[in-house]
């Protein structure tokens, strides 16, 4: 009976592999690839991103396609490794025979993926990555659907200086290139407004412990804590804060934009004064309305970066339909000169591919675990 | 004649206890050399100082081969002894111990000419038995990176070389039929001849012989004794050896020497040592004093 | 220096130490038994994670309120299925290598982590989890503070605290008391021997696992509690810094995965309260490597005897 | 048949105790969602599998395996002239220098992968395979070849050319470094060490930002072949290499030329490895895994010729590094994670440790199998996962035996030529 218990875990993957395949469509269909971080630790953002790319193409097929064609979205998984980036960008380009690319998430991802995808002429646009040195190698066809760390913090430092008037400053990060970018950012805007950080420090990421940190913090004195990372950090940190009895407000970026930071923070009751900069909720904006219903009876609370995978798929398949075209560089210089409308509003893109409007608002969360845009 | 190893004083102890209490003892050249003694005597401490895998806490080993002077070389300098204030008004002293410090050991002993077997039998198992001769040779073969990559001229003759030096032994020791099988598969009586073999193919002067007989038949305890004979007469090894075989060890060896408790009891010919009371006492236990 | 906050920050590396404590009693019974690196030990934590979270749901969703009941059966439960978990991942990755060479089980133990990751993936979705807080309060010296001037540990820190001592204090009388503890260490002693003189040796390696599992489920289940927060990935990281903590306390014994855990955990509470918190986890490791230079067998080890 | 039937349901149950909550609770918030049906399916196919599969494979005798019986029964080494015959090292060749025109980019890509992996293999092989040395941080030496070549065009525009020797160098110094104090320690205690410090090297990149740039890492340009560049515009200032030979751009040009570069590099590896091991320094390395006390009493210094075989590890590592930065054109570490480490030492292990070819195949196997399970996207990592403990239980000596090297004795005549060799043998 013993050897076979090892058939146990073979069996069960099995079974799941059968249940995993995908539906196939009719027809001649146009790929498109959708790359993220499906494994790995930040697999819950990959989660984010295939809701709402599968709902997006899911809507336009059911809308009569593309050019007459249904589309299809091909998964890649990049786990958030550069290696395994450059790897599936690859796949994509030369296997898949992808039109455009959806993705990446991970900033140190994109960067080395996106210069394959322009050797290739193949349009990326990416729903995540802020970092700016994605755009700002000006590649012809690399695009974001986001706005950049330098916006973000921007907003993050003048919010803190200017309405929390707060005077003893900590900035902290999570040592990733998005978090340091963004933490980075914000304090070069603070030192222009002659504000001077009390520490600049960066914490380790998948901990769970930030006791030392916070006492430090305390012993600071600091009356505002500036946090580039993302909720699964933000989240015990805050709660940390307050139970050593900290008030000091958090500020965070995009990277804690999600309801999960509730969860991760242990109960609404710790969120409450948390602030964050985000683009104004696509779930606010009447385009996105409709679409949040349909993820809600689906039983998805479309958070985060879904509505920025839609919205991205939305562009790309803008794009194509106004150009009857799928040539990548066709598709990119249409998408650098026109303004898509979107579910997240009307977008428009730069000589760089950044978009034209940063729409950074700041949020603050409640004690009920929800968040609400400043005014 | 000089003695080729002087040992004065030799103390070591392990914690609290005195291992080795000022064993004196000396090995001439081209003899046989028994240390016998009841178990726990301290014979194969005694082996282990000698080969440099203990480090005495006292007393000196002296080696006299080759060029040195007339004092010989004292194989605990070669094993890194601890640095004292005091040396710092010799530099080169200083010097010579830090070097020892980092690099000595009981490599640098088997280079001046010591070589060993041991008790439990100690092959490259998952090498091939020519191998484990080859190895032995890693001082006289050209062991530089860039002439083996390159199979330089000098490498292969160096190669070629060690390879019949390794059959001689091979052949001394009728092994010749088993060079290419895995050492740890070849019978036990195989393996204590091979790590003779192997610790020959080091060219040493002194071979140190850890219970060369333990679990051998009859048949082949006679066959090493005269193996050891011919290796005395024939090659001029001196060898020192460590045996419970009373027959074997009265048969072959010219000097005894008779340890008990840490300290040397008696010393002398094998018919000497059979007549001695202490001896007699120290295997016999104390009644019989 | 502010004595209060030293006095936290000696707090804050006391829990940390705990939880390392506690984990790393798994990796050092496996390793003072079989010789070998359980690097899927971690992952063993991770699941008891979500354990406590499932049946802390489970139960709530049962109507059951009182705190120390539901404490206890979730214990209970989280105790037993990681136990069963540990158990699995012997029987299944390690018991069939157990007489090939000595890193064959670490790589199926790599190979198993990866499994026990991704089905935990799969089955529970890649976000972040969490659990709502149970046992909420604080004792803070002095109890009237003003002004943050005090020392604090909240309930559920010093629960940690005390259970990671208890259980240790339990496991430690288990190996030195009982028959079964005498089996463990004649296994652990000459394996062959134990086997040939009647011990079941395959049982009690199986038993050695389910022990370590049951740790990681206690430590588990209240680093849950205290901290609310977990994901599929928490590990990983949890995982090296227990066996960081086993070795510097002297792999194979009991008492110094605990010591390993605390002196880890102060480690890195002060380094990162009174230095630089980039720097801690280099700091860490820069002290686990020193201290194997000079003494590698650890706080409590025993030193090994070079046999000629 | 019913004790199988039973055994199978034993399985079972266990399977769906270990599921239930698992499968079945699915966490949402502070809720769960119930599929209770999940586990009870899945449990269901555990038992019927069970029993099919132990009713097939009763016959196969790996399967033993699992009931803990002794796997030993093979032997693990093998003696013989040479490794693989030469027709078939002529038929990898061929297909190795075919492979660029039969398959497209992303088959490149992969290929130069599984090169990198090959090599970074049989550095480590050298290390664990053939000196027994585990080392758990070989990815240190890998970055610092890495970014070595990053940092060193970042700072002072070094070439490619120049930077793989220098990567190789520094990476080696790196090794010995850390080796002479920690090569003392044994087996297990030099495991945790190296993890320790791979793990170092790794937190210093990441934080020291002045200098590495920290998680935003560094660009690297892509190597030029004698001032020739690989893109479609000159951009360091060389002619493009199309332009140069009058042919159209086409961005696999770069892929093909990184691929036989590596190729070259590897195959110039792969004889080293070979003579290696017939010459005095690869046979100290194998005798020193084999005994470590028995070398020392042969005149053999333990510390430099582990010193030697960690210093080489580590410099193959360096030139892993190199190219891998020049494949990425970008590094940060996020690529040298301890996860990297453990995923080179298990092609090692499961190559068979030592063989050289086994080490080549399980590259090849461990790069090649998660690109193919890329259409299961969401169990890929699974998929590795249990690959490796199904090869390791199945061949837990790795994927090939060792081999030892034939000598053929010199002939009787032959000896007394040379009996002068050794002194006072009269040739019995």
């Amino acid at each position: 009976m013993q050897r076979t218990r090892y058939f146990l875990r073979l069996f069960a993957a099995g079974l799941l592999m059968c249940l995993a395949g995908e539906p196939l469509m009719a027809g001649e269909p146009i790929k498109i690839g959708m790359a993220g971080p499906f494994s790995g630790s930040d697999a819950s953002f990959g989660e984010q991103l295939w809701r709402g790319a599968e709902q997006a193409a899911a809507d336009l097929n059911a809308a009569g396609g593309v050019l007459g064609r249904p589309l299809q979205l091909v998964k890649a998984d990049d786990a958030c490794d550069p290696k395994q980036a450059s790897a599936v960008a690859s796949r994509l380009v030369d296997r898949e025979k992808v039109v455009a690319v959806i993705g990446h998430f991970c900033s140190s991802s994109t960067i080395p993926a996106s210069t394959i995808y322009a050797d290739a002429g193949v349009l990326m646009m990416t729903p995540g990555s802020t970092n700016p040195v994605v755009t700002e190698r000006k590649l012809p066809t690399i695009f974001r659907m986001c706005g950049r760390d330098d916006q973000q913090g921007v907003v993050g430092a003048e919010f803190v200086v200017q309405r929390l008037k707060a005077e003893r400053i900590a900035v902290l990060h999570d040592k990733t290139t998005y978090g340091q970018g963004l933490a980075d950012a914000m304090k070069a805007r603070l030192h222009a407004l002659g504000k001077k950080e009390v520490i600049y420090e960066g914490l380790t990421r998948g901990e769970k412990d930030f006791n030392a940190l916070v006492t430090k913090l305390k012993s600071l004195q600091s009356d505002a804590v500036y946090f580039g990372g993302y909720h699964s950090e933000a989240g015990p940190l805050v709660r940390q804060m307050r139970e050593q009895g900290m008030k000091a407000a958090l500020i965070s970026g995009d990277g804690i934009f999600s309801e999960v930071l509730v969860t991760s923070a242990g109960g609404p009751a710790y969120v409450e004064g948390v602030f964050m900069t985000f683009g104004a909720d696509p779930r606010n904006l009447p385009a996105g309305r409709g679409l949040v219903e349909i993820f809600r009876k689906n039983g998805y609370e479309p958070e985060g970066y879904t509505l920025y995978s839609y919205a991205t798929l939305q562009a790309i398949v803008a794009a194509m339909q106004a150009t009857q075209s799928l040539d990548g560089e066709k598709l990119a210089q249409w998408l650098h000169e026109n303004a898509v409308e979107t579910v997240m509003g009307k977008k428009a893109w730069d000589g760089k591919g950044d978009l034209r409007v940063s729409d950074y608002v700041m949020y603050r969360w409640d004690d009920k675990g929800k968040y609400k845009e400043l005014d | 004649m000089t003695p080729l190893l002087t040992v004065r004083g030799l103390t070591i102890r392990f914690g609290g206890v005195t291992a080795l209490n000022q064993v004196d003892f000396a090995v001439q050249p081209g003899s046989i050399t028994a240390l016998i003694g009841p178990n726990g005597a301290g014979k194969t401490t005694v082996f282990n100082c000698v080969t440099g895998f203990y480090r005495a806490d006292g007393g000196t080993i002296r080696l006299h081969a080759g060029q040195q002077d007339e004092e010989g070389l004292n194989l605990l300098t070669l094993l890194g002894e601890p640095v004292r204030w005091r040396d710092c008004w010799q530099p080169q002293r200083l010097a010579e111990r830090l070097y020892y410090q980092m690099f000595g050991g009981p490599h640098l002993v088997n280079r001046a000419g010591v070589a060993r077997t041991f008790q439990n039998i100690r092959l490259f198992n998952e090498l091939t038995v020519m191998e484990n001769l080859l190895v032995a040779q890693h001082t006289q073969v050209d062991a530089a990176l860039l002439s083996g990559l390159l199979r330089s001229r000098r490498f292969l003759a160096k190669e070629e070389a060690a390879l019949q030096r390794a059959t001689e032994w091979l052949r001394f020791f009728a092994l010749h039929g088993e060079a290419n099988r895995l050492a740890g598969e070849l019978p036990y009586g195989h393996q204590r001849r091979l790590e003779m073999a192997r610790a020959l193919c080091t060219n040493p002067r002194l071979l140190c012989l850890d219970e060369p007989a333990a679990g051998l038949n009859p048949n082949e305890t006679r066959l090493l004794s005269q193996l050891i004979l011919t290796l005395r007469d024939q090659f001029q090894v001196t060898i020192l050896l460590i045996e419970h075989d009373m027959g074997m060890v009265m048969e072959i060896s010219d000097h005894l020497v008779v340890l008990d408790h840490g300290e040397v009891i008696a010393r002398g010919t094998p018919e000497e040592i059979q007549q001695n009371p202490r001896v007699l006492a120290a295997y016999l236990g104390t009644g019989a004093g | 220096m502010d004595i209060y906050i030293f006095g936290q920050q000696l707090v804050n590396g006391l829990v940390l130490g705990s939880t390392y404590g506690l984990i790393a009693v798994g990796y050092t019974m496996v390793y003072g038994i079989i010789g070998m690196i359980n690097f899927a030990h971690g992952e063993i934590y991770m699941i008891s994670a979500y354990l406590t979270a499932i049946f802390l749901a489970l139960l709530a969703g049962f109507g059951l309120h009182s705190v120390p009941v539901v404490l206890l059966l979730v214990l209970l439960c989280t105790l037993f299925l990681t136990a069963l978990y540990g158990w699995s991942v012997e029987r299944i990755a390690y018991r069939p290598l157990r007489h090939s060479n000595r890193l064959a089980p670490l790589i199926s133990a790599i190979g198993i982590s990866l499994i026990l990751q991704n089905y935990i993936r799969i089955s529970q979705g890649a976000r972040n989890q969490g659990v709502p807080p149970v046992l909420e309060g604080v004792w803070r010296i002095p109890a009237q503070a003003v002004e943050q001037q005090f020392v604090q540990i909240t309930y559920q820190q010093s629960l940690i605290v005390i259970t990671a001592l208890a259980s240790m204090a339990l496991l430690t009388w288990v190996i030195h008391h009982t028959a079964l503890g005498r089996a463990c260490r004649a296994t652990q002693q000459d394996r062959v021997m134990a086997n040939l003189l009647g011990v079941d040796t395959d049982r009690i390696i199986s038993v050695v696992f389910v022990m370590g599992a049951a740790m990681a489920a206690v430590a588990g289940m209240l680093v849950t509690l205290n901290y609310g927060s977990f994901d599929f990935y928490i590990g990983f990281l949890m995982g090296i810094k227990a066996f960081t903590a086993a070795v510097l306390g002297g792999i194979g014994s009991l008492p110094g995965a605990m010591l390993g855990g605390v002196v880890l955990g102060l480690a890195e509470s002060f380094f990162a309260g009174f230095v630089n918190s980039d720097y801690k986890d280099v700091f860490a490791f820069s002290l686990l490597i020193l201290f194997l230079i000079f003494r590698p067998s650890g706080f409590l080890g025993v030193p090994e005897v070079e046999k000629v | 048949m019913w004790a199988r039937w039973w055994m199978a349901c034993r399985v079972g149950a266990i399977a769906l105790l270990l599921l239930a909550p698992m499968v079945g609770a699915v966490l949402s918030g502070y809720q769960i969602e119930t599929h209770w049906q999940r586990p009870l399916w899945l449990a269901l196919a555990v038992t019927v599998g069970t029993f099919f599969c132990s009713w097939l494979l009763q016959h196969i005798g790996w399967f033993d395996r699992f009931g803990g019986r002794a796997a030993s029964s093979t032997p693990a080494v093998t003696i013989g002239q040479s490794g693989p015959r030469p027709l078939w090292i002529l038929l990898a060749m061929a297909l190795a220098i075919a492979l660029p025109f039969v398959v497209g980019k992303y088959g490149m890509s992969v290929a130069i992968l599984a090169l990198i992996y090959i090599l970074l293999g049989l550095g480590l092989n050298i290390v664990v395979g053939l000196a027994g040395l585990l080392d758990l941080g070989f990815v240190a030496f890998y970055a610092v070849g890495a970014y070595t070549y990053a940092l060193g065009y970042h700072y002072w525009q070094l070439s490619f050319w120049l930077a793989l020797p220098l990567g190789a160098l520094l990476a080696g110094l790196f090794g010995m470094v850390l080796g002479f104090p920690v090569l003392r320690l044994h087996g297990d205690y030099l495991a945790i060490v190296t993890l320790g410090f791979g793990e170092i090297i790794r937190l210093v990149l990441n934080n020291w930002v002045a200098v590495t740039g920290g998680p935003n890492g560094v660009s690297v340009v892509f190597p030029t072949l004698f001032g020739l560049e690989f893109n479609r515009r000159a951009k360091q200032g060389g002619t493009p290499i199309h332009e140069f030979f009058g042919i159209s751009y086409s961005s696999d040009h770069r892929a093909i030329f990184l691929y036989f570069l590596l190729l070259a590099v590897v195959g110039l590896l792969i004889i080293m490895v070979i003579r290696l091991k017939r010459m005095p320094i690869g046979r100290a390395w194998e005798a020193l895994r084999e005994n470590e006390v028995a070398c020392r009493s042969l005149g053999i210094h333990h510390v430099t010729v582990k010193l030697s075989a960690f210093g080489l590890g580590a410099m193959v590592g360096g030139i892993g590094g190199v190219f891998f930065a020049a494949l990425q054109g970008f590094v940060n570490p996020s690529s040298f994670t301890f996860f990297e480490s453990a995923y080179i030492l298990a092609i090692v292990v499961l190559g068979g440790m030592g063989s050289t070819t086994g080490v080549i195949a399980a590259a090849m196997v461990l790069t090649v199998l998660p690109e193919l399970l890329r259409d299961f996207s969401d169990y890929r990592v699974l998929s590795v996962g249990i690959a490796m403990v199904l090869m390791m239980v199945w061949r837990p000596r790795g994927l090939r035996q060792r081999r030892r090297p034939f000598f053929a004795l010199p002939t009787a005549a032959e000896e007394n030529r040379a009996a002068a060799l050794v002194p006072g043998v009269d040739g019995r």
